[in-house]
């Protein structure tokens, strides 16, 4: 227990600016990490219509999925993508940091554990794609 | 401090999940459904979402997401500039994100 | 040795005279083998005596002498002047932190942060020292050994950008110890410590934002200890859902 | 805070031995209140500082007698048998109830402490957390001392004089560091725990907070300085900064060479030479005996030139990374960050420094000074169980032992004191804002520089004070001091903001360090022979029949008055000491 602390009405309080998250390339490179998940949710949002479209019968389906070929769409899925990728990458990077991957007695480097995971990724996108194209 | 009991542990637990469940399956899926089948590369079929395996699995696959995006949004919103409504602002968000989840569900019962 | 020199650009706040910090220029002729903290210190007693700061070893362990050089939270004493290609180097004090004077910053709410979180060994039954030590295999040292390394510098406070909008976070190195603790194979008191770290202002305030352990200059990683935190927190709290009637 | 604040206990000072005081003190008696004062947040203490490790007997093939043996025959027969007896009785105990607060000691496969050589003692029984030794255990000491809720702490409050009653000492006044104000406690028995004074000398290990000022507390206060001559040099230091690479580099083999390559040290009766460190030979030999190989060896040209002085290597590649990373990683470190050099492909440039001092407050196997209600512990305080010459990790552990023994014995004091009927303390606080008004904070005038007097002195202090001494040139250093003395009365303080001021502060350690010197000077100039760590080319040899006996320095207005107490002996007998 300290009963010694400075007057608190000398102190000088500083202030976060507002505009933080751009001073720094690391703090902006993770608000961009955090705002992945903005358009990972817009584009669930909208695979959920389409699911919706199913429900109302091929031929509304078909219809919706039509206009997907538009250079609107396929740019929105393009970005979506983007940030999906990103997702990705720095998920697999920051779970290496919080399950250290250990290699007997050894505490393997961090970018072993995030290799592997990427290697699974793309080997769960590939058996996805498998499935879909044998189904 | 403030020893208040909280449920941040499942939100936490829910937007863990979200997050590995985007980062192995989401790229995949915009690749197959958004750019590859609009785009000609690859046909498209409806079929496959008639079985119950894979409607199950979209579920989770959008489902969980959603609360990966909810713990997200209302955190950064905060840090950029929300903390003074940091409360309702989660509500919001994780109320959506169970929102997100029943609609999920009844979009999928109905296919 | 070569001299050069270079202009310190230091900020000066002084309590009662000025509502908001200002910044102050001296130049320095500095050896090749000068830290920024020498350079101050040559300030201190040969330029401008009222100017301000701590320090003690010089050697990188009492985590004394952390400021911003340059934007970036650094301990002065192993921060060479001749790393900075510029003609002027800025040095504030710890960012986020109150500023009692100058350099000098109040880190008495990082003292109650880190009591918060009982950073001691706590067990059911204490053994007197007569029947010996408490075994612990180098491997169980290990499980907890790097957290064990934190100087409570502070330089991942003013790293982190979470706790400069919430100084009420409990933070990176508090949180860390409460880790180092309950990863010590001799400790029994991660209940204890369950109310501080699973509150919205212990571990669930962290985004995971990560510079904290980019800037710690002894390697000790608390970005990982407070994921690690919450990842115990949240199996726990399963737990405590799941078999109500298995906890205390 | 209130100007009449009271506690039962108060310690001044927060490292190794202050921490360990109040926590023996706490666990004494619940009901007693303990205030700790500190000029710096206890973890910054410089017990933060210690490297090597902390001595203990802890393994069947070693002993207690052993232990003992090996302190006072380092000593050069001058520490006092009863008081390192009690040392290495307790030493077991309190090293492994620091294992139970939490110290990560480094461990062998089977999970007990693991031990390591080193200089001057026979066995393995140095205890360690890797290097970083008294890191940990100042932060377990700290981090276990929040458990208590009656120890009080006052941080960042600089202590300024012992407030003295009815001829007892009832407590202190001190700086406020936050507000600048003069504030004082009222307290039963005051424990000294300020640590060293290394900051006197111009190339030290020592933190910059290593000012002696409660040695010259007590000084002032009517206490006398023991063995104040007694100054250890530690033989590797870095170059220039003077940062320690510690003893244990050598207790795990490493070599040190001249600019030959030669391990020069077997030219000193200090051989044979061998590949791995044998107890007590070459490398492991005392710092007292290392240092002076040194300077020789630099008057016979054999050593290196550099901008910071000559220089010898202390080679650690021989011992390969993985040893280097497990055991050494603190000096790894420190020779990267501070020099640019990996010890694992280069050897370490290193030289004498100064490092620790033997001599401190008199004090009695209790800790107890002969100023009723003082107490005092750590490297202020002078038990002795150093002597003339400190084993390398003793010192952590005297700081455990005689902390607790400290800690508890004025518990017991002040359960036998009755309440005070009135409070002195007001008073003493007024008339203490008045005289540091008047000497410091409202000083007028002045031209004197404070860094200008205080490198004199520390300049001084080497010529006169250093490894190798003479009548002649400590007679100057003891005029020298004199003369800074009285510049210092002239001194310039500029600053007139009250909060945080630290040259205020600067200005009152300098006081306390041109109080510590002329003892040191003075009781070097009368100590005519050599012995351990005082060593005098105008008098080489040991001798017993006038000199085995501690130096007591009281201060007079003219300066110090030594006398002579004799050393305590109880098993063994003065030799000649050899390795």
């Amino acid at each position: 227990m300290t009963r010694n602390r400075p007057d608190p009405s000398l102190l000088f309080h500083p202030r976060m600016p507002g505009n933080w998250w751009l001073r720094k390339r690391t703090y902006f490179l993770f608000i961009v990490r955090e705002f992945t998940s903005v358009f990972i949710a817009a584009y669930l949002i909208v695979f959920l219509v389409q699911l919706y479209q199913l429900g109302n019968g091929p031929g509304a389906y078909q219809a919706f999925m039509g206009q997907f070929a538009s250079p609107g769409w396929i740019g929105f899925h393009a970005v979506a993508l983007a940030f999906a990728i990103y997702h990705s990458l720095t998920w697999f990077y920051t779970t290496s940091i919080v399950i250290p991957l250990r290699i007997g007695a050894m505490v393997a480097p961090r970018y072993v554990f995030t290799l592997l995971n990427v290697a699974v990724w793309l080997a769960v996108s590939a058996a996805i794609l498998a499935i879909y194209l044998i189904w | 401090m403030n020893h208040r009991k909280t449920l941040e542990p499942m939100w936490w637990g829910l937007f863990s999940a979200g997050g590995v469940v985007a980062a192995f399956l989401i790229p995949i899926h915009i690749v197959l459904l958004g750019l590859a089948i609009p785009l000609g590369w690859l046909p498209g079929s409806a079929e496959i979402f008639q079985s119950w395996i894979v409607r199950l699995y979209l579920f989770v696959l959008i489902s969980l997401p959603l609360y990966h995006w909810a713990h997200r949004f209302s955190f950064t919103m905060s840090d950029l500039g929300l903390r003074p409504i940091r409360k309702p602002l989660a509500i919001l968000c994780y109320g959506s994100a169970i929102a997100g989840t029943v609609v999920t569900a009844w979009v999928l019962l109905r296919i | 040795m070569s001299e050069r020199t270079v202009s310190l650009k230091v900020t000066r706040y002084r309590p009662g005279q000025d509502s908001t910090p200002t910044a102050q220029s001296y130049e320095v002729a500095y050896p090749d083998d000068w830290v920024v903290l020498d350079a101050l210190n040559f300030i201190k007693d040969h330029v401008d005596g009222t100017l301000s700061f701590r320090w003690s070893c010089r050697m990188g362990v009492c985590g004394s002498c952390g400021m911003m050089v340059n934007g970036e939270p650094r301990l002065t004493c192993s921060a060479f002047l001749r790393e900075f290609d510029s003609q002027e180097i800025r040095i504030e004090p710890l960012a986020h932190f109150p500023v009692i004077r100058d350099l000098v910053i109040d880190m008495s709410g990082f003292l109650d942060k880190l009591k918060s979180v009982s950073p001691w060994i706590i067990r059911d039954t204490e053994k007197d020292p007569s029947e010996g030590e408490y075994l612990q295999s180098p491997k169980q040292l290990d499980a907890y050994h790097p957290f064990t390394a934190c100087i409570n510098c502070l330089l991942c406070y003013s790293a982190c950008p979470i706790f400069g909008l919430e100084t009420d976070f409990i933070g990176p190195a508090a949180l860390a110890l409460a880790h180092r603790y309950n990863e010590d194979s001799r400790d029994q008191g991660s209940a204890a410590r369950w109310n501080a770290i699973n509150d919205h202002n212990g571990a669930w305030q962290c985004t995971f934002v990560g510079e904290c352990s980019v800037v710690c200059p002894k390697s000790v990683d608390p970005a990982a200890a407070i994921q690690r935190l919450k990842v115990d927190t949240a199996k726990q709290w399963v737990r405590s859902v799941l078999l109500p009637w298995g906890q205390k | 805070m209130s100007m009449t604040v009271t506690h039962d206990i108060l310690i001044v000072g927060g490292g190794g031995a202050g921490l360990r005081a109040a926590i023996a003190a706490a666990e004494h008696s619940a009901g007693l209140s303990i205030a700790l004062v500190s000029k710096v947040y206890p973890m910054r203490s410089h017990t933060v500082s210690a490297e090597g490790g902390a001595a203990g007997v802890m393994r069947e093939e070693d002993s207690l007698d052993q232990h003992a043996r090996d302190t006072i025959f380092g000593s050069d027969f001058l520490a006092d048998q009863d008081a390192v007896e009690a040392l290495v009785q307790e030493a077991p105990r309190e090293l492994i109830q620091l294992e139970h607060w939490g110290c990560p000691w480094s461990r062998d496969p089977d999970g007990r402490i693991s031990v390591r050589a080193f200089g001057g003692m026979s066995v393995d029984r140095t205890l360690y957390a890797s290097d970083k030794t008294g890191f940990h255990m100042l932060h377990s000491l700290f981090q276990t001392s929040l458990k208590y809720d009656n120890i009080v702490r006052y941080d960042e409050c600089f202590v300024t004089s012992l407030l003295i009653d009815d001829g007892k000492v009832q407590g202190v006044a001190f700086v406020n560091l936050f507000s600048g104000r003069v504030q004082a406690i009222h307290a039963k028995v005051v424990i000294m725990c300020t640590g060293g004074c290394g900051r006197v000398f111009p190339f030290t290990t020592n933190a910059a907070i290593k000012t002696g000022d409660g040695m010259a507390l007590a000084y002032r206060a009517g206490a006398p300085m023991k063995d104040m001559e007694f100054v250890q040099y530690h033989p590797t230091g870095l170059p220039g900064t003077g940062i320690l690479i510690t003893e244990a580099s050598r207790g795990e083999g490493g070599w040190l060479c001249n600019k030959d390559g030669y391990r020069y040290l077997q030219d000193y009766g200090l051989g044979p030479p061998t590949e791995t460190p044998v107890h007590r030979k070459m490398e492991l030999g005392p710092r007292d005996i290392l240092s002076r190989c040194f300077v020789q060896e630099d008057q016979k040209g054999r050593t290196f030139e550099g901008p910071h002085g000559s220089y010898v290597h202390l080679d650690l590649r021989h011992l390969g990374e993985k040893l280097i990373d497990q055991k050494l990683p603190f000096v790894r470190e420190l020779t990267r960050n501070y020099v640019g050099i990996d010890p694992v492909v280069e050897p370490i440039p290193v030289r004498p420094v100064v490092h620790y001092m033997m001599g401190g407050i008199h004090t009695d196997i209790d800790a107890k000074t002969p100023l009723d209600g003082l107490y005092a512990a750590g490297e202020v305080a002078c038990v002795s169980i150093n002597g003339a010459n400190r084993l390398g990790s003793n010192s952590l552990t005297e700081c455990l032992v005689f902390g607790a023994r400290a800690g508890r014995a004025a518990a017991e004091y002040a359960l036998d004191q009755p309440a005070p009927a009135t409070n002195p303390v007001e008073a003493l606080a007024s008339d203490e804002q008045r005289r540091l008004d008047a000497q410091f904070f409202r000083k007028e005038g002045g031209t004197e520089n404070v860094a200008d007097i205080r490198e004199a002195m520390q300049q001084t202090m080497e010529e006169g004070a250093g490894i190798y001494r003479d009548e002649a040139r400590m007679q100057q250093t003891c005029n020298d001091l004199r003369e800074l003395r009285e510049r210092f009365a002239n001194i310039r303080i500029e600053d007139r903001n009250d909060i945080f001021n630290t040259e205020r502060i600067g200005a009152l350690e300098l006081d306390y360090m041109l109080e510590v010197a002329e003892v040191i000077a003075n009781s070097a100039l009368l100590r005519r022979e050599s012995r351990g760590s005082h060593t005098r080319t105008d008098h080489p040899e040991r001798d017993d029949a006038n000199f085995l006996k501690h130096s007591l320095a009281y201060r007079t207005e003219t300066g110090p008055r030594i006398e002579y107490a004799p050393v305590s002996i109880t098993r063994w007998q003065p030799e000649e000491r050899k390795y």
